[in-house]
C-alpha cells in the first residue's frame, strides 16, 4: 500500500482554479517527482500537504490516516516537512535558529543554546553543509540560504519531505550535496516530493513521477523505466520541444560595454572584460563566484570602489541604477522577492514601473499604454494570470520571474541587457520563448550578459563564456571550446577533480 | 409654538476637574430654568470654532466659552456673529489683535495675574508664620511656559515673593514637559538636587497638580514637612487629599476659585439675556479665597462647593 | 443585480459604501445633522486634517511616516501672520508660511532619505524643533493679525461655500490623481511596496522621499496659514497631537502602515468618519468622558467592518 | 589593540559606548550632575517610561506597535488606589490593577491577532477608552490614598536605593533574558523579522502576539501602581504621551520599527539618554522654549552618531 496519498485534491483561489480532483500516491522510500508548467499548481500541492494552505476538496492520507490539519504546526507533528520555492527565514536569527524555529529545544521555555548550536552543527556537517551555525542568515549568499532551507529536511525525523525547486539558485556543487542528502533520506525510508524543471535531475533523482498540467493530473508514472524525456515536456506543455537552446549564428559587431578594473566592497579583486554589440555573454561560477557582484557594481545597484567602464567608446560613470538605465545597461537581479517582485501592487505596474518613462508625459501615465505593454507582456511570455490587474504576490514564482523579465525586456534603448539567473524556475516550455526572444534582441544589437549556475545552459545559449572563482575572472571561453569539464575546472578554486563533479 | 432655549457652555480643558465643576453648576441652573445646555469641550482653535458652528446647526441661541487662548476673541466675536449667537466669556477674557480687551464682550472671571498674587501672598504669610528669612529660602517655579495663563500665575505669585524681600536669583525654574505631577515632580527634583545647600523651600506652579509634584520632590529628597511651603491653585481631590492626609505636609494651601459663581451664574445670566432680554454686566470678577489644612471645607461651603 | 450589489459591498471601496450607508443612518437618526450649516460646520472641521492627510497618504504609501505635521501646521500660521503683519502684505505672509514648511520637509526629507535616519526619529526631532521655534518665535503667545483682510481667507465664500472647503476638496483631487495617474504617484507606491526592488527598477527612491517629505511641509503650510485666518491668531500651540488624528484617519481609510497600498477614497472615508464621530456626538450632547469611550469604539467598529468584510471575500 | 578597540566601538554594542562617553563628558561638564542625589533622582525619573520600554521592546520587535500604555498606566494607578481603599488591603489594591492591566492588554492582542486588526487602530481605540474609563471611573478627579502604607511602595529603600529603580532594573534584566534566551523571546524575534517564515515553521503567532500585549498590560500596570504611590493619588491624566516617550526610547535603542531587532542594552541606553537630557537641560537652566530644540537636536544627533558608525562599519 503507498505511504503518502492525494485522494481528489481541489483547490480555488479567486479567479484561478490552481488544482481540480487531482489524486496520485507515493511509495515509502521513493521520491517522487512533480512536474508541470509555471502555474500548474505544483507549489499549490505542496501548500496543501503543509498546512499551510487547506484544500476546498480532497484528502491527504499519510500512512492510511487522512490528516486534519488546522495549522502547520500539525503538519509538522504528522511528519511533514516543507521546503518552499521562496526563501522562508528570518535574516536577524542565526542559522541554527532559523533551523530550530518552531521547536527550538528548551527547558521550561529557556532555549538550551549550546545544545541547539551543536545539533545543528552536526546536522549540517553530515549532511556536507559547510555553514557556521552562529552566522546570521543575513550575511549569507542566497545560494548559501538556499542551502540552509534545504538543510531544514533533516532537522526533524519527519515521514515525508518535499523539496519546492530546492537547486532552482544552487550551482552543480550544491546540488550534489543536496542530492547526496536526498539519497540518504530515501535510504532511510522516508518519502520524497521533488519538483523542479530541470529534467535532468528529475530523471536522475526520481523513482515515480507524476506531471501536472493546468491544475489537473496530467501523466502519472508510477516507474520511470520506459519513459522518454520528450514525453514528460510533451505531457507537460502540450506540444514537442525538440531544442529548447535554439541557438544559431549571429553577426557580432564592436565592443559596447567595456569594464575595466571593477572592484567593490563584496568583490575585492578588480575585475574587467568587455561585451561587444549583438553577442550573449555567459557568466558561470559556483555559489560565491562574484559574478552577482560584479554585476551589481556595473549596474550601480552597490557602490564601486575603483574602475571605469565604457560604453561604445564614452566613459560612463553611473552612479545608481537610475543612471545605469539611462546610460542603457539593465540588469535584472536574482533574487526575485527581495530585488524584483514590488509586493502588494498589480502586473501591469510591475511591468511598467520602469519603462513607463517612454511614454508618460511631464510625469503623466499614458494608461491605454500601460495596458498595452503589460497585455503584450504577458502574452509574449505566457503569464499564467486571471488578469494584469492580479497582486503579483499572487502568481506562481516561476511567472514572477516572467513578470520581473518583462520588466526588462519592455524597456527601449537598452545598450546593455544583463540578467542573473534569468530561467529560474522557468518551465522547459517557456525557457525557449524567452531564449528566443534574447536572440532576437541580440540580432537587433544589443549585448547580453546571462549569469547562471546552470551549466547546460550556459553553454546552450552563450557565444562566449568567463568563468569566476573566488572572486576572480578564471577562464575565458569561445564557444568552440566549450566543455564541461574545461568550465567545471576553471570554476573549482581546488582545481581537484572536475570529472567527479561533472558526471 | 415657543422655542425651546438652548445654551452653549464651551471650556478649553473638559478633563480638568475645575472645568467639571463649572458645567455641574451649570447643569443646575438649566434645570431650574428648564434650559437645555449644550456642553463642549474644544481644547485648540480650531476645535473652537467648529463647536460654535455645531452650536449653530443645533438651533443654539447663546453660548458661554472658556477659550483655549484669548488672542481668539476676534475670530470668535465674528463666528458667534455668523452663527447669531449671543456670547459671554468666563475665566479668561477675550482680547483683540493688539492684546487689549475686548470690553464689549461681558465676562465674568479672575485675571491669572490676581490669583497667582494670592498664591504669593499665602507663601509668604506662611513664611512668615514659621519665621523664614527670605534670603534663605528657595524658591521652585514649575512652569509651563507653552500656556500663557500659566506664566501669568507664576509671574504673580513671583511678584509679590519679590515684593517681600525674595532674592531674584533664589528663584528656580522647574519646567514640565507636561502638565502632570509626575512631571512637575521630575522637574523639581533636578532643582532640589542641584541646590542641596538651599534646606527651607516654597513652591507655586500652574495648578494644585504642578505643586504636588514639587511636594512629593522634596519629599524623596528627604526634606521634611516644615522645610516645604507648597500653595495650589484650584482646591479639587488632589488638594484636598493632601489636606485629609494624616500628617500635614509640604502643600499648605491652595487658592480656591468658585467653580459655581462662574457656573451657575454665567448659565444664568446668558439664560435672562436669551429669554428676557436682560444683558448682562459686561465685566464681573470673582475673588479666589485661600484654603488650608485647617479651614478648606469651611471655605468650600462658603464657595457653595459640596 | 445581487450580485452586482454584492460586488459594490465587497469591493474594493468597500469602505465607501459602509460609510454612505452609516452617513444615511445618522442623517435620520440625529436631529440637526442634516442641515446645510452642520454640513458645512462638518466640513470645515476637517479642513485641516482633511489638508495633511493628503500627503500623508504619500508619505505612508512610501512606508514612511511624518509626527511633524503638527508643528509645521502651528509654524506655518506663525509665520505667515508674523511676515504680513511685518511686512504689510498678506501676499508675502503667505508665501513665507509655504516657504517654510517647504523648508523643514525638506530638512525631514533630506534627513530621512540622505543620512538613512529612521523617519519616525527624524520626525519627531523636527516636531520638537519647529514647536520650539514656533514658541520661541512668539515668546509662547498668540499673535493678533493686523491686516482684518487676512481673516477673509477662511472666511470668503464662493457659491455659499467657505473658501478652506474648496481648497480641501480641490486637494483632494489633485492628489488623488498624483497618486494614480502620475509618475511620482507610482513611484511612491513602489518604494512602499519594496524599496530595494524600486531603486533596482531605476526609481530615484531618495528623490521621491524628498519630494514627499518636502510636499508634506507645503501642504501643511497651506493647512496652517487657514487655521490661522480661521482663528484669526498665530498660536504656537495650535495643531499639537495632529499626528496621530492624520495617520488614523489615513490607516482608517485603508493606507497601509507597511506601505504600498493607499487610496484618495479611502482617505476622505477616513477623515469624514472621524469627523461626523466627533460632530455627531456634540450634536447628541454626549459628555466628555463618555466621548473617549465612543470615539475608540467608533474606531474599533470602522476597522472591524472593513475587515469582516474583505474576509467575507475571501481575502486577508 | 587598537583593532579590538575599533572592534568595541563599532561592534554591536556601538551605541552603548557613544552613551558612555557622552556620560562621562556630562560628568565632567555639568555641574551637580554626578552627585548621589541627582543620580537617583535621574533614575527614579525614568523608572515609568523605563518600565513600559521593557515591554515595548518586545511589541515593537514583533512588528506591532501599542499607543494604549499611557492610558493603562493612568487607569492601573487609579485602580489600584480606588480598589485598596475601598477593601483597605494595599495587596488587593495591586492585584486589581495588575489584572486590570492584563485584560486590557489581552483584549488588545486579541483584537489585533484574532481579528487581524492593524494595532495602530486597535491601541488607538483602546488608549482611548481605557483613559475614558479612567476619567469616568473617578469623575476626572484625583483620587487620594488611604493607607499611607501605599507611599511606601515609591519611598521605602534597599542599600540608599529606592524600590522604583530596583524594579526597574529587575525587570531590564528579566526582559533582557527572556528576548535572549527564551522560546518566547526568540519566537518574537522571528515573528518581526518573517512573520510568514515563523508562521510556515510553526510558531503559534497569533498566541505569541496575545502574549506580548498581554504582558505589556501588566507591565504598564507596574509602572502604573508605582507612579500612583510616587504622587500620592490615582490621577486620570497621568502619563497622557506616554506612548512616544517610549516607542522613541526604543527606536533610539536601535530596536527596528520593521521587525526582528531589539535589544534590551540599547532599549536602557535609549531610555537614559532621554532621561539624561532632560536632567541635563534642567540642571544647565535651559528655558523651557528652547528644551524643545535641544531635545530634538539631541535625538536626531543619537541616531546620526549611530549611523555614522554602522556605515563607517560598511554595514546599512
Ligand atoms: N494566493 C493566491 N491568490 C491567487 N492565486 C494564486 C495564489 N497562489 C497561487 N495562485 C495561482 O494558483 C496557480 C497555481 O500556482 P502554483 O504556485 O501552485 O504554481 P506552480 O506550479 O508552483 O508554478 P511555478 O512553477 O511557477 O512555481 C497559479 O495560477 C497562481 O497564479
Ligand atoms: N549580504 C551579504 N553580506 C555579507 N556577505 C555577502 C552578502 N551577500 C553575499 N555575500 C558574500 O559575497 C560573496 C559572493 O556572493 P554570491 O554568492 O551572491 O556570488 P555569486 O557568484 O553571484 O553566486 P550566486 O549568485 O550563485 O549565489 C559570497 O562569499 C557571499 O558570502
Ligand atoms: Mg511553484
Ligand atoms: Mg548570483
Amino acid at each position: 500500500m503507498s505511504f503518502l496519498e492525494f485522494a481528489h485534491i481541489s483547490k480555488s483561489y479567486p479567479g484561478v482554479q490552481a488544482l481540480s480532483d487531482v489524486s496520485f500516491s507515493v511509495e515509502k522510500g521513493a521520491v517522487h517527482g512533480l512536474m508541470g508548467e509555471n502555474g500548474a499548481g505544483k507549489s499549490t500541492m505542496i501548500r496543501v500537504l503543509s498546512g499551510d494552505q487547506h484544500a476546498d476538496y480532497g484528502d491527504i492520507v499519510i500512512d492510511g490516516q487522512v490528516q486534519k490539519y488546522a495549522s502547520t504546526r500539525d503538519a509538522f507533528h504528522a511528519g511533514v516537512i516543507v521546503i518552499h520555492q521562496e526563501l522562508q527565514l528570518v535574516p536577524e536569527l542565526t542559522v541554527a535558529e532559523n533551523l530550530c524555529l518552531g521547536r527550538f529545544p528548551a527547558n521550561a521555555g529557556v532555549i538550551q543554546s549550546r545544545q541547539m548550536f551543536a545539533e545543528v552543527y552536526e546536522k549540517l556537517k553530515s549532511a556536507g553543509i559547510d555553514i557556521d551555525p552562529r552566522r546570521k542568515v543575513k550575511t549569507l549568499s542566497i545560494g548559501e540560504r538556499q542551502m540552509v532551507e534545504i538543510a531544514k529536511a533533516i532537522m526533524l525525523d519527519a515521514r515525508v519531505i518535499a523539496l519546492d525547486e530546492p537547486t532552482s539558485s544552487l550551482s552543480s556543487r550544491e546540488s550534489e550535496i543536496l542530492f547526496a542528502l536526498i539519497e540518504r533520506l530515501r535510504a532511510e525510508g522516508k518519502v520524497i516530493l521533488y519538483i523542479s524543471h530541470r529534467l535532468d535531475e528529475v530523471f536522475r533523482l526520481c523513482d515515480s513521477l507524476t506531471v501536472l498540467r493546468d491544475g489537473k493530473l496530467a501523466a502519472h508514472h508510477p516507474s520511470l523505466d520506459n519513459v522518454t524525456r520528450e514525453q514528460v515536456v510533451a505531457e507537460m506543455v502540450g506540444r514537442e520541444i525538440s531544442n529548447v537552446w535554439g541557438w544559431r549564428p549571429r553577426a557580432i559587431g564592436g565592443t559596447r560595454l567595456k569594464a575595466n578594473g571593477i572592484s567593490g566592497e563584496k568583490l575585492g579583486q578588480p575585475a574587467s572584460f568587455e561585451v561587444r554589440s549583438g553577442e550573449i555573454l555567459g557568466f558561470f561560477g559556483l555559489i560565491g563566484a562574484g559574478r552577482s557582484e560584479l554585476m551589481r557594481l556595473i549596474y550601480a545597484a552597490d557602490p564601486r570602489s575603483s574602475g571605469a567602464i565604457t560604453m561604445d567608446g564614452k566613459a560612463i560613470q553611473p552612479a545608481d541604477p537610475h543612471q545605469a538605465i539611462r546610460s542603457g545597461i539593465v540588469l535584472c537581479s536574482e533574487d526575485r522577492k527581495h530585488d524584483g517582485i514590488i509586493q502588494g501592487r498589480s502586473l501591469e505596474e510591475n511591468i511598467n514601473i520602469s519603462s513607463r518613462r517612454h511614454h508618460a508625459r511631464f510625469g503623466i501615465l499614458n494608461p491605454r499604454k500601460e495596458v498595452e505593454v503589460a497585455e503584450t507582456f504577458i502574452k509574449k511570455l505566457k503569464v499564467r494570470t486571471p488578469s494584469r490587474k492580479q497582486d503579483i504576490v499572487n502568481l506562481s514564482g516561476g511567472n514572477q520571474q516572467k513578470v520581473i523579465l518583462g520588466r526588462w525586456l519592455s524597456e527601449q534603448g537598452v545598450k546593455v541587457l544583463i540578467v542573473d539567473e534569468p530561467t529560474r524556475g522557468i518551465d522547459v516550455g517557456a525557457k525557449s520563448e524567452i531564449y528566443e526572444i534574447l536572440y532576437q534582441l541580440a540580432e537587433d544589437g544589443m549585448a547580453i550578459i546571462v549569469v547562471s549556475s546552470e551549466l547546460p545552459e550556459v553553454m546552450g545559449i552563450c557565444d562566449r563564456i568567463l568563468v569566476m572563482c573566488g572572486g576572480r575572472i578564471s577562464a575565458h571561453l569561445d564557444r568552440d571550446q566549450f566543455s564541461e569539464q574545461a568550465i567545471l575546472a576553471a570554476a573549482l578554486p581546488d582545481k581537484k577533480t572536475p570529472d567527479a563533479i561533472a558526471s | 409654538y415657543a422655542q425651546e432655549t438652548k445654551i452653549g457652555f464651551i471650556v478649553k480643558q473638559p478633563e480638568e476637574p475645575w472645568f467639571q465643576d463649572e458645567w455641574k453648576f451649570a447643569d443646575q441652573a438649566a434645570k431650574e430654568k428648564g434650559f437645555t445646555l449644550v456642553k463642549i469641550g474644544a481644547e485648540d482653535g480650531e476645535k473652537l470654532m467648529s463647536a460654535i458652528d455645531n452650536l449653530g446647526a443645533q438651533g443654539a441661541q447663546g453660548f458661554v466659552v472658556c477659550t483655549p487662548d484669548v488672542k481668539l476673541g476676534p475670530g470668535i466675536v465674528a463666528k458667534a456673529a455668523a452663527n447669531n449667537l449671543k456670547l459671554m466669556t468666563v475665566d479668561d477674557r477675550l482680547v483683540n489683535a493688539d492684546g487689549k480687551p475686548i470690553e464689549e464682550v461681558p465676562h465674568m472671571g479672575i485675571s491669572a495675574t490676581k490669583i497667582g498674587e494670592a498664591v504669593g501672598q499665602a507663601i509668604v504669610d506662611e513664611m512668615k508664620a514659621r519665621g523664614w528669612k527670605p534670603e534663605e529660602v528657595g524658591a521652585i517655579r514649575v512652569s509651563y511656559d507653552q500656556l500663557p495663563t500659566a506664566v501669568d500665575r507664576v509671574d504673580g505669585a513671583i511678584a509679590v515673593l519679590k515684593a517681600n524681600g525674595f532674592k531674584a536669583e533664589n528663584i528656580f525654574d522647574a519646567p514640565q514637559a507636561k502638565t502632570d505631577t509626575e512631571a512637575a515632580l521630575n522637574a523639581a527634583t533636578v532643582v532640589l538636587n542641584k541646590n542641596a545647600g538651599i534646606k527651607q523651600w516654597v513652591a507655586f506652579g500652574l495648578n494644585d497638580e504642578a505643586v504636588l509634584g514639587a511636594v512629593r520632590a522634596s519629599e524623596s529628597v528627604g526634606i521634611p514637612a516644615d522645610g516645604m511651603i507648597g500653595v495650589g491653585i484650584g482646591g479639587a481631590e488632589s488638594a484636598i487629599n493632601e489636606f485629609k492626609k494624616p500628617t500635614a505636609t509640604g502643600f499648605v494651601g491652595s487658592v480656591i476659585i468658585s467653580p459655581k459663581r462662574h457656573g451657575y451664574e454665567t448659565a444664568l445670566n446668558m439664560y435672562e439675556w436669551i429669554a428676557n432680554g436682560k444683558e448682562p454686566e459686561k465685566l464681573i470678577l470673582t475673588a479666589g479665597s485661600l484654603a488650608k489644612r485647617d479651614d478648606f471645607q469651611k471655605v468650600r461651603a462658603e464657595l457653595g462647593i459640596e | 443585480m445581487t450580485n452586482s450589489f454584492k460586488k459594490v459591498l465587497l469591493g474594493d471601496q468597500g469602505l465607501v459604501v459602509i460609510f454612505v450607508l452609516a452617513f444615511a443612518l445618522v442623517s435620520i437618526f440625529v436631529p440637526n445633522f442634516l442641515t446645510e450649516r452642520n454640513m458645512l460646520g462638518l466640513l470645515q472641521s476637517v479642513v485641516t486634517v482633511g489638508i495633511v492627510a493628503c500627503t500623508m497618504m504619500f508619505c505612508l504609501a512610501a512606508r514612511d511616516f511624518d509626527l511633524s505635521v503638527g508643528s509645521i501646521v502651528a509654524f506655518a500660521g506663525m509665520v505667515a501672520v508674523m511676515a504680513s503683519n511685518a511686512t504689510g502684505s498678506i501676499i508675502v505672509g503667505i508665501l513665507a508660511a509655504l516657504l517654510c514648511g517647504a523648508a523643514v520637509g525638506l530638512v525631514n526629507g533630506v534627513v530621512i532619505a540622505k543620512f538613512r535616519i529612521n523617519a519616525l526619529i527624524t520626525t519627531l526631532a523636527t516636531m520638537q524643533i519647529v514647536r520650539g521655534l514656533a514658541l520661541i518665535s512668539s515668546d509662547g503667545r498668540a499673535v493678533g493679525i493686523n491686516d482684518p483682510n487676512f481673516y477673509q481667507l477662511a472666511l470668503s465664500k464662493l457659491f455659499g461655500v467657505p473658501t478652506p472647503i474648496w481648497v480641501l476638496l480641490l486637494l483632494f483631487v489633485v492628489f488623488g490623481f498624483v497618486l494614480n495617474r502620475t509618475v511620482f504617484g507610482k513611484n511612491t507606491l513602489a518604494i512602499g511596496g519594496n524599496p530595494e526592488a524600486s531603486r533596482l527598477a531605476g526609481v530615484n527612491v531618495d528623490r521621491t522621499r524628498i519630494w514627499i517629505f518636502t510636499l508634506q511641509g507645503v501642504v501643511c503650510a497651506i493647512a496652517g496659514i487657514l487655521l490661522a485666518s480661521r482663528i484669526t491668531s498665530g498660536q504656537p500651540n495650535a495643531a499639537v497631537g495632529l499626528e496621530l488624528s492624520v495617520i488614523s484617519a489615513c490607516v482608517l481609510g485603508g493606507v497601509s502602515l507597511a506601505g504600498g497600498r493607499a487610496a484618495i477614497a479611502g482617505v476622505i472615508v477616513g477623515v469624514m468618519i472621524m469627523g461626523i464621530a466627533e460632530n455627531v456626538m456634540n450634536l447628541l450632547n454626549i459628555p466628555a468622558f463618555y466621548q473617549y469611550i465612543v470615539r475608540g469604539v467608533i474606531l474599533l467598529l470602522a476597522v472591524l467592518l472593513d475587515n469582516l468584510r474583505s474576509s467575507a471575500l475571501g481575502r486577508r
